[in-house]
């Protein structure tokens, strides 16, 4: 249904929709926001690749598309490769591709097929300097494969490969630095986003469209089935975990870092805050949540000074 | 047609072969998954309450389906037929105008 | 079928040599076919490279084992190496040198037909300030075998090297071949 | 047609590969070095440097990677090409299953090598025989002329609409890939009539009717597919056959049988096997002939698809079969031999069948080893039965 021009006005994000429902995502599933989100920013001219993840499932089993726009399935390691080879198949037939007029190049990857199997290809995309952008959506873990833990799930969260339980064996690793693995590329344009803040995520994909060269960005998407939360709760943990500098929404651009959200000058709210709205975690003592809490605030002072220092 | 897929909604259809000389040479894909009715796998379905809604399309933005449309009067209402009763919309709704209700099958 | 093995050194050229060989024996409408002996040598160790020419296509993928010339581009492998293994009786042997015929026959276990000599190291030296002796000793291979004209070598050495490089090593093959001294034995 | 003057060119295997590559048009080369492919790709990106050639050219950090930026390309629409061996080829492989399963037209040159451990970079076709499930087609080239032919006809074949799989064209290492031998080259406008723009089975490029790849496919649907992708392969050899004869119209080399016989008319004893190693054979048998041996060869240049049919026909007529296989399956025998014993199985040709496992790693596989399987054969045909089936021939013992 078409939307009324004078409530077209209004809206805080683009009225187009080019991401079907339909699609079996989760109830509340996050990622699916996140696509929904990518596809808003750039329309139908947009090749998306996604590899092993949810979002195979999301995207719509054979022989329906849950996207209005080119979809490529490829296997779990390849993305960074893939869309490395549909930049280099576009230009080899003349298409123009980034920019404003350009057809876009999309990587839609999760936290495994990014920070762990794919992480060589992100790296090779990234080094070469491809026009495209690659989107790492974070969910923590290995979700389609039913939880397991990934480099990027925090530490003291629960997953099915690293149970809570009465011998306290948790996840005893600090979540990965993807972003940070990333910068140290010095690609044009890096960043964090939230599927909480989507207008931020919408400029940072529109900014990343302006960018030439690889871009990247890590969006933070709550998974109710695996964080053993409530489906009606993914935004708000979504932006907790931004309130908590958790998860800090920032930039990369050109070598200087700008941070969006939280406020640095104001204190963020405590991890718990963040950690009580979500089952996975509540196996932690409050040893565990203080250790969380001291990664936290090392990750977000080592951020403020960043942002200071090369702001 | 109150949807927010409109025609194509109309259109979609299942898909279904039976016989191998009606698939493609290649696994690619021959429709959308808008005839994929996911709504019954609710359990509370939102209500829209039109006296408290603010038209601040909050519950539009953070649909994940999506399955919320905004009406000619703009007003927000639900694709029942996709809305799989996550209840995001409730809880983001800063004015309270959308409930989640137990759903009578 | 004629074949032909380059004893060298690592870096010193000997699989181009041949491949330049082959090159010219094709220029002069002969069919070829060279290669390196198939190993893992860094700079410096022994090398093998091979030629083989014919009238006919070559269809035979093997390595050679009783050539009909053997070629050293570095004297000292005759401390080191059996460079005259399976040469054929007849065979020529072709020897980047300073000594003598009767200085390099007593390091050869095999008394070749045809003994050629030359000092490609100081024709190198002088005309490409390098000590790379593989074109050079093309020369010799023209003048000591006859399997191929000294014009084609030169036509090939210019094709492998552009420019003034092609013309100087073009050069030090025609200074090899006058100064090649054959001896029937 | 303009008339057909070749351009001769003394080149290695791997420069011959390079040509075709350049000659094909490719528009996409994604690949990551590995000896002894390397110079293949060495050359292509001299070719860009100089300005001979318009390709974009990704220089990826795997072969897993290369394959999967070819695939990419490839699915985009563009004509794309890469090359490996041995332990890229075994990277690679999930891969080589995308490839064939999104339908993608992809050709590949691998270069034969021996897989560690223990180290070897030396021939062996076991690296590009234990990929032959993955729905590529595989030409094994004897020569040079072959690898740059085979190059051309793999891309005509494999974007033939009726086919639309990939194809790999395989090289000996270093016995093709680093020697220089005469190839002929076929002018860049004849290259163009015989092989025209690639016109793909679809492509991610139209935006106004968006498709997906390669979804979720489930057991309802997913049989379906490998059924079409196998009769795909089963009309590969038609066109192999088409394309292998209009090769041979246009530029005097027919490659229309997929398996090529030498001297087998009247002969006792056929030696069978694929690759460089073939050439040698040929020459023994020539020889042989001479010594009163009535021996011929057989060359399987198509491996897959397998020619099945062919070899039936000459099966039925020769009493005894060597295969020759530089390669071996673990817990079976030698592939070509495993595979050729299966053909025949429910027909009426029962040829003696003796498999010798030659040249693995790259152990020199000489005129005399062929006159000494020859002569085993010969005793094997007068006992009338095959008591060693799989013979380890240079065994030291």
């Amino acid at each position: 249904m078409e939307i009324p021009e004078s409530i077209k006005k209004r809206l805080t994000l683009p009225a187009e929709e080019h991401f079907y429902a339909g699609h079996t995502a989760c109830q509340g599933c996050g990622a699916s926001l996140g696509l929904r989100y990518v596809l808003k920013a750039y329309g139908r001219k947009t090749i998306v690749t996604i590899p092993a993840c949810c979002s195979t499932i999301i995207a719509g089993a054979w022989p329906y598309n849950t996207l209005d726009a080119p979809l490529f399935h490829t296997a779990f390691a390849t993305t960074g490769a893939v869309i490395s080879g549909i930049e280099a198949g576009l230009k080899a037939q003349g298409y123009k591709v980034k920019g404003e007029d350009g057809v876009m190049v999309v990587g839609w990857a999760g936290d495994g097929g990014t920070a762990d199997i794919g992480l060589q290809a992100l790296s090779g995309f990234l080094e070469r300097g491809h026009d495209a952008v690659y989107i790492m959506y974070d969910n923590e873990a290995y979700m389609n494969t039913g939880i397991q833990r990934s480099g990027s799930t925090p530490y003291g969260a629960w997953t099915t490969n690293t149970p809570g339980g009465k011998r306290h064996f948790l996840e005893k690793r600090h979540k990965k630095k993807v972003i940070d693995i990333v910068i140290a590329h010095e690609i044009p344009y890096a960043a964090t986003a939230s599927v909480a803040y989507p207008e931020d995520f919408i400029r940072k994909l529109k900014k990343a469209q302006k960018t030439p060269g690889p871009s990247f960005i890590q969006l933070f998407a709550p998974c109710p089935t695996g964080w053993r939360s409530p489906t009606d709760k993914s935004i708000e943990i979504a932006r907790m975990a931004v309130q908590t500098a958790y998860f800090p929404l920032f930039e990369y651009e050109n070598g200087k870092y700008k941070i969006n959200m939280p406020n640095p000058k104001k204190e963020p709210k405590p991890i718990e805050e963040f950690l009580k709205l979500q089952g996975r975690f509540k196996y932690m003592t409050k040893e565990d949540i203080e250790i969380l809490q001291g990664w936290v605030n090392h990750e977000w002072e080592k951020l403020k000074k960043l942002a200071e220092v090369f702001g | 047609m109150n949807t927010l897929f409109g025609e194509k909604k109309a259109e979609a259809k299942k898909i279904v072969f039976t016989s191998v000389d009606q698939y493609p040479e290649a696994p690619i894909s021959l429709g959308t998954t808008l005839s994929n009715f996911t709504g019954d796998w609710r359990t509370f379905m939102p209500v829209v309450n039109e006296d408290k809604c603010v038209k601040c399309y909050i519950c539009w933005k953070f649909c994940p389906e999506p399955a919320i449309y905004i009406k000619p009067d703009g007003y927000v209402a639900i694709d029942y037929d996709y809305c799989k009763g996550c209840g995001i919309c409730a809880n983001e709704c800063p004015t309270n105008a959308i409930t989640m209700e137990k759903e009578e099958k | 079928m004629i074949e032909i093995r380059f004893h060298g050194r690592g870096g010193q050229g000997a699989v181009t040599a041949a491949n330049i060989l082959a090159s010219a024996a094709f220029k002069s409408g002969k069919y070829v076919q060279a290669f390196p002996f198939f190993g893992v040598e860094r700079r410096g160790a022994p090398v093998t490279a091979f030629t083989r020419i014919d009238d006919k296509p070559i269809r035979i993928k093997t390595q050679i084992y009783e050539p009909d010339v053997v070629v050293v581009l570095d004297p000292s492998l005759l401390d080191t190496v059996d460079v005259t293994a399976g040469l054929k009786d007849g065979g020529i042997v072709i020897v980047n040198t300073e000594k003598s015929k009767e200085e390099v026959l007593e390091k050869l276990k095999k008394k070749p037909a045809k003994l050629a000599l030359v000092d490609a190291t100081t024709i190198a030296l002088e005309i490409l300030g390098l000590p790379i002796t593989n074109t050079a000793i093309l020369g010799a291979v023209a003048k000591a075998t006859g399997i191929v004209d000294l014009k084609y070598v030169q036509e090939a050495i210019k094709e492998t090297f552009s420019g003034t490089l092609g013309e100087k090593n073009a050069k030090a093959a025609e200074e090899a071949f006058n100064k090649t001294v054959v001896y029937e034995l | 047609m303009a008339e057909y003057k070749p351009i001769k060119k003394v080149v290695s295997g791997n420069y011959a590969a390079a040509y075709a590559a350049l000659h094909a048009r490719v528009q996409v080369v994604a690949a990551y070095p590995i000896t002894p492919q390397t110079s293949i790709i060495e050359k292509i990106a001299e070719f860009i440097a100089n300005g001979e050639a318009d390709i974009q050219y990704v220089p990826v950090e795997s072969e897993h990677s290369a394959m999967a930026a070819c695939i990419g390309a490839s699915a985009t629409g563009a004509r794309v090409f890469t090359a490996t061996a041995a332990q890229g080829l075994a990277l690679m492989h999930e891969m080589l299953h995308w490839a064939s399963g999104a339908r993608l037209p992809i050709v590949m040159v691998n270069a034969n090598r021996a897989l560690a451990p223990p180290w070897s970079v030396w021939d062996e076709q076991t690296d590009s025989l234990s990929q032959r499930d993955t729905g590529w087609l595989q030409f094994y080239a004897e020569n040079n002329q072959e690898v740059y032919d085979g190059v051309l006809m793999a891309f005509k074949v494999a974007e033939d609409k009726r086919v639309s799989l990939p194809a790999m064209v395989i090289e000996s290492a270093f016995i093709l890939s680093h020697t220089y031998d005469v190839v002929e080259m076929i002018p860049q406008e004849l290259v163009d009539e015989f092989l025209p723009p690639r016109d793909p089975l679809y492509t991610l490029t139209d935006f106004d009717n968006p498709i997906s790849v390669g979804a979720l496919a489930t057991p309802n649907d997913y049989y379906e597919f490998r059924y079409k992708e196998a009769m795909a392969m089963e009309r590969a050899k038609k066109v192999i056959k088409e394309v292998g004869k209009e090769f041979g119209e246009r530029f005097g080399r027919d490659y229309s049988q997929m398996i090529e016989t030498y001297r087998t008319d009247d002969a006792e004893i056929v030696f069978m096997g694929m690759g460089s190693l073939m050439g040698t054979v040929k020459e023994a048998v020539d020889l042989l002939r001479k010594e009163g041996y009535k021996v011929g060869a057989a060359k399987v240049r198509w491996f897959r698809p397998f020619p099945k049919e062919e070899l039936y026909e000459l099966a039925k007529e020769v009493p005894a079969i060597a295969v020759v296989d530089r390669n071996f399956s673990f817990g079976q025998e030698g592939i070509l031999f495993n595979e050729s014993k299966g053909v025949l199985f429910n027909t009426d040709a029962r040829p003696l069948m003796k498999d010798y496992i030659v040249g693995l790693g790259g152990r020199d596989f000489t005129v005399n080893d062929v006159r000494a399987i020859a002569k085993d054969m010969k005793k094997t045909l007068e006992k009338g039965r095959v008591e060693e089936e799989v013979v380890w021939y240079h065994l030291k013992r």
